[in-house]
């Protein structure tokens, strides 16, 4: 990679460059309070302060690739959901988990709009198409078991990706998945409707977290640090201002702002699922994450959550 | 005869056992991670395990019974178009602008039409594996049957030979080779599609089982499934080596 | 009339170095049953009338009518020997020889092949492919190609250029046997002034550039037909002499 | 010349409006949802949107480089050791099976190691698009090389040409209609990877833009892409076309 | 002894029918600056001696040197004129003709090609492209190119088949000539007997199935190079004779 981009600028060239990745679906921009923080520009100042230069990248597709730079060391942070996470632990990488910035990481069930389809009940039978190895899968088996019905009363169908297109010719009759994706297909394009979100119970959500290499953690800790000071000021900047941050999520990812209110207005604009601590409530939901890949057999290597995690970076960046 | 085929495996084989060796090293000297360049024996291990699971046995066979299908619908249709557009300028005049826009525009870009249409069952994934190795096989066949001698497509002519004679006769054995040529490129685009045809709703196949490892950082199962693809792919290819060399006994 | 009949043809060809010429006001009619035999400069558009009558190329103006019929394409009615083999590199060289007799019967076809294959001395190579066969061979097969399904007219390119001296004296008397035993109308273009003047009951010379026809001379007495006659000596003069015309070389040398 | 190719563009036209009148006509009659399938007129309405915004030159200049690079490449690659193997025994020996291999390996399953060996940036990108233009060169290459017809490779023995005048004056021009084969099939999946490429670690350039639409369900703005890079793939087709046609006088 | 010496050679041929004998202990010696012609049935191998003469066919067993060495693949002492033309299909005519002059400077090359184009009556096609030009015409190409860098050995394959009577006896003057002035060495494979006779120092008969060599005939006296001699006619005789040998024909009806 050619970084000298701007050979006069000593100051620019002095500072060490922090490679953050994340999975991107829309417009180069994170959800939730990581990409309010690079979108007010908080991130970048935080790191200069402490000596260092962010360099940001979003990758199209999702989780994969993500963890293949991390693990290859094209990038030392990585921001997305917490299953790509426990992954890439478990799988060997030494990784230290930073920040659960999200506790509340939400998925839901679309239908056509006039399938006849009103609950998760009326699902038997059906062919649903949801996005293996992801927590939706979890949330998807938990909803269908809480309503009665067992994995062998459905047609479950891995579809990564163009579930939605499966949707529309009928090919399928719903599709689980994350709750962006579902606000979209319901109330932007108009294509069916909401049965079901893992707002009906805490249990069936996901937690999106920052992690990062421990090799590079390791001497550069006030990168960390200032990773969690900037995601602070966002979520301060939130709570402050609800209006301007749906605003901003309304635009970064081209949905109104009705949308973006329902999804990120649960709480009326306190933003409580911002946690960024690693609590302990959140590490059981990161760990119970964890015992759900290792029984279903998508992963092997069974690690300590509790021990993975690491809130000294949230304390020294509340100091 | 056999001798030959004989010193072209042994000479064939250095360059693979090179890329093992190298391979081993450089995962030996901790150069690179193992989560992304697993060692020798992990894949060995995988390998076996796979193969007592009848995983990777079963993976195999829906993907090839997949690839056979598109693959073989490839061959009659980019034969026949490409006979057709190779042989009269008024049909190649029609469809060229058109075939040629199709062939430039990706793959994954096709696959939401294509669910829409086709579903999300095994139609879809044939036709995206059609797609790719359909063009391949229509520009040789276009450009074999143009190079056809024209002194010889004379001789058919002076004996009134019918258009379907002289296709049998003249230009299918001269375009033979070249077709050959796009026959061995659209298999092995056949097995490289496989991959994107298994992103549509699938939870077998080997293309499946590498997107699946991806995403599970398993790059064991997955190096198992390229070189299981590798290896299936040069069985092919080899298969049709023969072929034209059985098929076309005026070459030596 | 019965036979062929070409009134002011014409043969344009458009190069990377203008037009040429080809063929300038022909004119010839070839009756029936006749052999005509052409002579005439490297270039000078032989390869190319015969062509135009076998119906491979058209011509640029002028008529050509066969039977009082238009020529517009090929027909069965007329055969062709190239000047170069032209056998299909695929087809062994029974299937090659066999190759206008497709609509015939299996058994038909392979008796055919044989006797001609035969007659131009190429049995024990029915299985062998063009390549794997001599320049002079390929030429005989060629040769047994034209002549195995018996065409009306048999328009020949210097069908024997390649052949040794041998096999070239068997093969005319071949092609006279053929030519009175089948009454085919001969249309032969050679190189060889002796061979004309044995072979044609009319020579037509042709001069170059652009390609047109110099003369007809008349050999159909039986004297002409002895290479050691007066005749034969007088023809050849004649024909020497519309060749070097635009020469200085003395035409008594050759004789 | 110049009537013949307007003649071209005339017929190859119907096709391509007898496509966007079915589409007309399928969408108006509401048989597809227009979220897949939008009406002309919103893609018309994106399309002068993006070029607005600029957003549209940008990606097709970002994408075109990236393009432009891995396929130069692979014509070099290609080429070079599609004649080293179409005109020597051994080193065909040597390299046919590994390449045979490599060959039928989905491009999908070698993005991690690429992103092992050449990181995120550009050079990972360009190597996608390599991996893909090169077989078709190579193949192409090679096949052209061997049928180079033997009676004129023994005149340049004749004249004792070296091994690269022997090449230059004899193998090459016979095989050059057989390697724009090859450049043209590459060419087209140049543009064809470019999604591949562009799903590791880009935010710009046509391909990127689709799989964005692609995931935002903006059906119109995906096709506004793959119109594009129909367009573009078409053009540069073209010119190969042009080029061939220029550099081979010898064929009419 | 400087010139070309053969020795007890063989040449097979391995093919789907079988093994072929092309040829079978020939033994031949030609001294520097000699005229040799070959003359034989179609098929008797002749090509595939001057091919292993010329180094692009290796014997199967036996010697073959030249000025005391071991020819062991081509060589610049050493030029020959195909069978076929082989001209180069993307080359102009005088980039063709040029063919083997590519050390030569520009001047140079220039000057030779337009000299040997001129010779072989092809001024004006310069820039011509080969398919562009007739049978004959390729042929006249192919022979200014076997001249053109002036060899010490030339070696011509019927070079003279496909051309009309009259460029025929001007080549073969030009041949001579560039022999006399040259001292090229000469070994033409014919199917002309007159022309053999009438070129050659010595005439080599060969003889089919194997390909053998039948006799050397001597015909370097003053008298044989007169068409109209009684040695002419003596060594014709002769010559046929041995090629009927086999046949029934009698020879006297060809002269
Ligand atoms: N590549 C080859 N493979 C197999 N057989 C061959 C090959 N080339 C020549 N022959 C055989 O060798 C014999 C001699 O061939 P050659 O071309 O030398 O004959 P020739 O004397 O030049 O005949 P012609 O006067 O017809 O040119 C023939 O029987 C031919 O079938
Ligand atoms: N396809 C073509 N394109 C352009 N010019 C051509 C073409 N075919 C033939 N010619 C030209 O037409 C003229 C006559 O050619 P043709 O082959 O009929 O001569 P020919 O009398 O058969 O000569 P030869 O005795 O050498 O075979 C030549 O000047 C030649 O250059
Ligand atoms: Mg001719
Ligand atoms: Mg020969």
């Amino acid at each position: 990679g050619c970084t000298a981009g701007g050979g006069n600028d000593s100051s620019a060239d002095d500072l060490k460059e922090v490679k953050l990745g994340y999975p991107i679906g829309a417009n180069d921009f994170i959800d939730g309070v990581g990409g309010l923080a690079l979108e007010l520009g908080y991130l970048e100042e935080e790191l200069e302060k402490e000596g260092f230069k962010l360099n940001s990248q979003g990758f199209t597709g999702a989780g994969p690739a993500v963890n293949e730079a991390l693990a290859s060391g094209n990038i030392d942070f990585a921001l997305y959901a917490d299953f790509p996470g426990i992954v890439i632990q478990s799988r060997g990488i030494d990784t230290r988990l930073i920040s659960i910035v999200n506790t509340q990481g939400h998925a839901g069930i679309v239908v056509g709009d006039d399938s006849g389809i009103e609950s998760v009940a009326d699902l038997k039978g059906k062919k649903i198409a949801y996005p293996r190895g992801t927590f939706i899968q979890k949330y998807l088996l938990q909803a269908l078991e809480e309503y009665g019905l067992s994995e062998a009363d459905v047609e479950l169908i891995n579809m990564t990706t163009d579930a939605e297109a499966a949707l529309v010719s009928g090919d399928v009759d719903a599709i689980a998945y994350t709750d962006g994706v579902i606000a979209n297909l319901a109330f932007e394009k108009n294509i069916g409707k909401i049965i079901n979100t893992s707002r009906e119970n805490d249990d069936w959500t996901g937690a999106f977290v920052l992690i990062g290499r421990s090799d590079f953690i390791d001497g550069n800790e006030k990168a960390a640090t200032a990773f969690l000071r900037a995601f602070i000021r966002a979520k301060e900047y939130a709570v402050e201002n609800p209006q301007s941050a749906y605003e901003i999520f309304a635009e970064k990812s081209r949905i109104s702002i009705e949308t973006a209110e329902y999804l990120y207005g649960s709480d009326d604009g306190a933003f409580e699922f911002f946690s960024l601590e690693i609590e302990p409530l959140g590490l059981d939901k990161v760990s119970s994450n964890k015992d759900f890949l290792i029984n279903e057999g998508l992963i092997q290597n069974d690690f300590d959550v509790y021990q993975w995690g690491d809130n000294s970076y949230y304390e020294e960046a509340n100091r | 005869m056999n001798k030959k085929v004989n010193n072209l495996n042994a000479t064939g084989l250095i360059l693979p056992l090179i890329i093992l060796l190298a391979w081993h090293l450089s995962v030996q000297s901790g150069m690179f991670p193992p989560a992304i360049l697993p060692p020798i024996g992990d894949v060995a291990r995988a390998f076996l395990n796979m193969m007592e699971s009848g995983l990777l046995v079963g993976d195999i066979l829906v993907s090839l019974t997949r690839v056979l299908r598109g693959y073989l619908l490839a061959i009659f249709a980019g034969v026949t178009l490409g006979t057709l557009m190779g042989t009269s300028k008024h049909i190649n005049d029609f469809f060229t602008l058109t075939l040629n826009s199709i062939r430039q525009i990706p793959i994954l870009a096709w696959i939401p039409l294509i669910i829409l249409w086709l579903g999300i069952g095994e139609e879809s994934k044939v036709a995206v594996i059609f797609l790719a190795a359909f063009f391949p096989i229509l520009i040789n066949t276009i450009s074999g049957m143009r190079s056809t001698p024209k002194g010889l497509v004379e001789v058919a002519a002076l004996y009134k030979l019918s258009g379907w004679m002289t296709f049998k006769k003249v230009y299918f054995p001269s375009a033979l080779p070249q077709i050959f040529v796009g026959l061995k490129l659209g298999l092995g685009i056949s097995w490289v599609a496989v991959v994107a045809a298994e992103l549509i709703a699938a939870s077998s196949g080997i293309g499946f089982r590498i997107s699946d490892a991806r995403s599970m950082m398993e790059p064991d199962v997955m190096i198992v499934g390229m070189i299981s693809i590798g290896v299936l792919g040069v069985s092919m290819d080899k298969a049709l080596t023969l072929i034209l060399e059985r098929i076309t006994p005026w070459k030596k | 009339m019965r036979g062929l009949s070409i009134k002011d043809l014409n043969k344009i060809f458009s190069t990377n170095c203008g037009d040429v010429t080809a063929l300038k006001d022909i004119n010839l009619d070839v009756k029936k049953g006749e052999f005509v035999t052409i002579l005439g400069h490297s270039g000078c558009g032989k390869s190319t009338l015969l062509k135009i009558i076998a119906g491979l190329e058209s011509a640029s103006s002028g008529s050509i009518t066969y039977s009082e019929t238009k020529i517009s394409g090929p027909g069965t009615d007329r055969g062709m020997v190239f000047q170069e083999h032209r056998l299909l590199p695929w087809l062994t060289i029974d299937e090659n020889v066999g190759f206008g007799l497709i609509n015939e019967s299996r058994a038909v076809r392979e008796k055919l092949v044989t006797d001609h294959l035969k007659m131009v001395k190429l049995d024990g190579f029915h299985k062998a492919y063009p390549h794997q066969l001599s320049g002079g061979m390929a030429q005989r097969a060629a040769i047994a190609r034209g002549l195995v399904n018996n065409p009306e007219i048999l328009l020949l390119d210097e069908p024997f250029g390649a052949l040794d001296a041998l096999t070239r004296i068997q093969m005319q008397k071949e092609i006279l046997k053929i030519w009175e035993s089948e009454k085919t109308t001969m249309i032969m273009v050679t190189h060889d002034i002796d061979e004309a003047i044995y072979l044609g009951q009319r020579i037509v010379v042709m001069s170059a550039g652009p390609g047109k026809i110099r003369s007809v001379i008349n050999g159909d007495s039986y004297e002409s037909k002895d290479r050691g006659s007066l005749e034969f000596a007088r023809i050849k003069k004649q024909i020497l002499g519309y060749f070097f015309e635009e020469e200085n070389i003395n035409p008594e040398y050759m004789i």
